[in-house]
């Protein structure tokens, strides 16, 4: 297996390529779920160097867990997933790698460094005085103000995304209080508490982390039914089934 | 018509942005089509000179020709232009190929955020935003002339076809179909 | 002697002033009767079109052709006693409320390339431009006396909410990485 390169990334469908690419795939859905762990351990890495862009990377994320997990349970329904398969995350990054193609023209384009050069420096120059009779002070208030709400919209922007990134840490603990608190849960029940998209993800994420350091185990007890969260013990090996693999499938 | 041809290039030359079609066509009480033909005829006509005509959606402008670019560089004393990152040269290439397009569909695109790309390139000047023409609560992007000057070339359509940049990079055998429908859906 | 044609025009073009032949020749490297040469080939080849070139005892100027400069004139008065754009207000109130302020600090400011809006703020006298107290090479702009008096104060502290909006205008942070191409490419 590659060793995951700590770089920077254009996001997660760049990352996502490049994994990809690092092995000579081409793009399919299995090549998708054969990175997909890879691309969990980039993920966990990011959480502590930028949580700005984590959110985008989360949501990738979380739908290569759902193709993952089909890969291995292909009877396994999680709603989230009837939005987009595997084939449209698939097709998505067949157009991402186009762009990038045509990216690299234009940067081709660029490097060559030929331009054009308009005419700037004779109409600087003042010809008369034009006032326009509408701009009064107030008008000059108004319009100063509305810059200064850009402004504040463009500061928080990073601060709202952060909020929306709870930690994967922060939700393992809980979901190990409350296995600690009961014997067993439901996932629809783990779900259930996720107020808002990018907490069904990091949820997911945090308890797939859980069952691949062995300390929960899932059980699904027949096709189609409800999936059962248990704290791991040893007498249930044989029933045992693991969303994730600690080598590709 | 050769009558018109001759008073747009006067006003490109003297006015200090570029114009529309509708600008040109208000301001010389002409017909529209009138105008694109003449000034289609005219960016042919100047085509080999020294002084060419750009166009862009935002409309028509004079520049040197890109062959020239070093020496009126060297000759204006000018910087070279700061060359463009990697994130920004990966939206611009978005933009420049779906315009008019909006922030939301960039980014279903790139699958990242991508506010500070779009408001590096709004400072370049080589993009700029108008209202959605569809939805006038929301906005859309594309390239300017600024875009053109900076590229060497005349026109978007001096750009090579997606199709002929991209024909390696397909999904393999059966999705294709699938890969075709993805990008129809979204507008070019 | 074509490409001495198109070498010569793009200069006439980009430059304020007229340009001599002996000026042209150092430049070009060429000798000084090729460029006579060519500049009046020049003369001749674009004597029909709306730009053309004239020589006079300093040198080689492009100008409009005679025929046009009524439409021309007209242009230049119409669009500058046209109503400023919401842009070039928004520049003018950034000036005010922050000057003297850089080209750069502006955009960063607004988020957008403002070229086109300080150029007529220029044009028609509302602001001008100075250079930086701080960094000789460059420039600052401030809203000229005229402008005040016009809107009836005697200084920008005269507007309203002076003390309380200028301490909120502020350069916004952008993240490092990113901010690499935001830059300012054009030298004003």
């Amino acid at each position: 297996m590659h060793k995951i390169k700590i770089q920077q990334f254009e996001g997660p469908l760049d990352l996502l390529l490049s994994l990809i690419e690092d092995q000579q795939l081409d793009i399919t859905q299995i090549s998708l779920a054969t990175v997909t762990e890879q691309f969990l351990k980039y993920v966990k890495e990011l959480t502590e160097l930028d949580p700005t862009s984590l959110a985008d990377f989360l949501s990738i994320a979380a739908r290569l867990l759902v193709i993952k997990s089909k890969a291995i349970l292909p009877t396994l329904e999680i709603e989230e997933a009837e939005e987009e398969t595997g084939e449209d995350l698939a097709a998505k990054l067949v157009l991402y790698r186009q762009f990038k193609e045509v990216a690299k023209h234009l940067k081709k384009l660029d490097m060559q460094g030929q331009q054009s050069f308009t005419r700037e420096t004779v109409f600087s120059q003042r010809v008369s005085f034009f006032p326009d009779p509408e701009v009064s002070p107030d008008a000059l208030r108004d319009s100063v103000l509305k810059v200064l709400q850009g402004l504040k919209e463009l500061d928080n922007l990073p601060k709202a995304q952060i909020r929306e990134a709870i930690s994967i840490q922060e939700k393992i603990d809980s979901l190990q209080i409350m296995l600690s608190r009961q014997i067993e849960t439901k996932l629809s029940d783990v779900l259930k508490t996720a107020k808002n998209k990018p907490e069904v993800i990091i949820t997911f994420l945090a308890l797939l982390e859980l069952i691949k350091q062995r300390i929960f185990i899932v059980e699904q007890t027949e096709l189609f039914t409800e999936i059962t969260i248990k704290q791991y013990e040893k007498t249930d090996r044989e029933s045992e089934v693991e969303i994730i693999n600690s080598n590709p499938a | 018509m050769e009558n018109l041809q001759k008073k747009i290039e006067s006003l490109l030359f003297v006015s200090n942005k570029p114009l529309s079609v509708k600008a040109l066509a208000k301001f010389l009480e002409a017909k529209e089509a009138d105008v694109i033909t003449a000034a289609d005829e005219l960016i042919q006509a100047r085509a080999e000179n020294g002084v060419i005509v750009l166009k862009a959606d935002e409309g028509y402008q004079l520049a040197t020709a890109s062959e020239l670019s070093e020496l009126v560089k060297n000759f204006l004393n000018a910087d070279l232009r700061e060359k463009l990152t990697e994130a920004t040269v990966e939206v611009l290439a978005i933009i420049a190929y779906r315009q008019p397009i909006s922030k939301a569909e960039i980014e279903a695109i790139r699958g990242v955020n991508s506010q500070y790309s779009i408001r590096a390139l709004l400072m370049r000047g080589l993009v700029e935003k108008i209202p959605n023409p569809n939805d006038a609560r929301s906005n859309v992007y594309r390239v300017t002339t600024e875009f053109l000057q900076h590229m060497g070339i005349t026109s978007v359509n001096a750009l090579p076809l997606f199709e002929e940049l991209v024909k390696q990079i397909q999904l393999p055998e059966v999705p294709q179909a699938k890969a075709e429908g993805t990008e129809e859906s979204e507008n070019i």
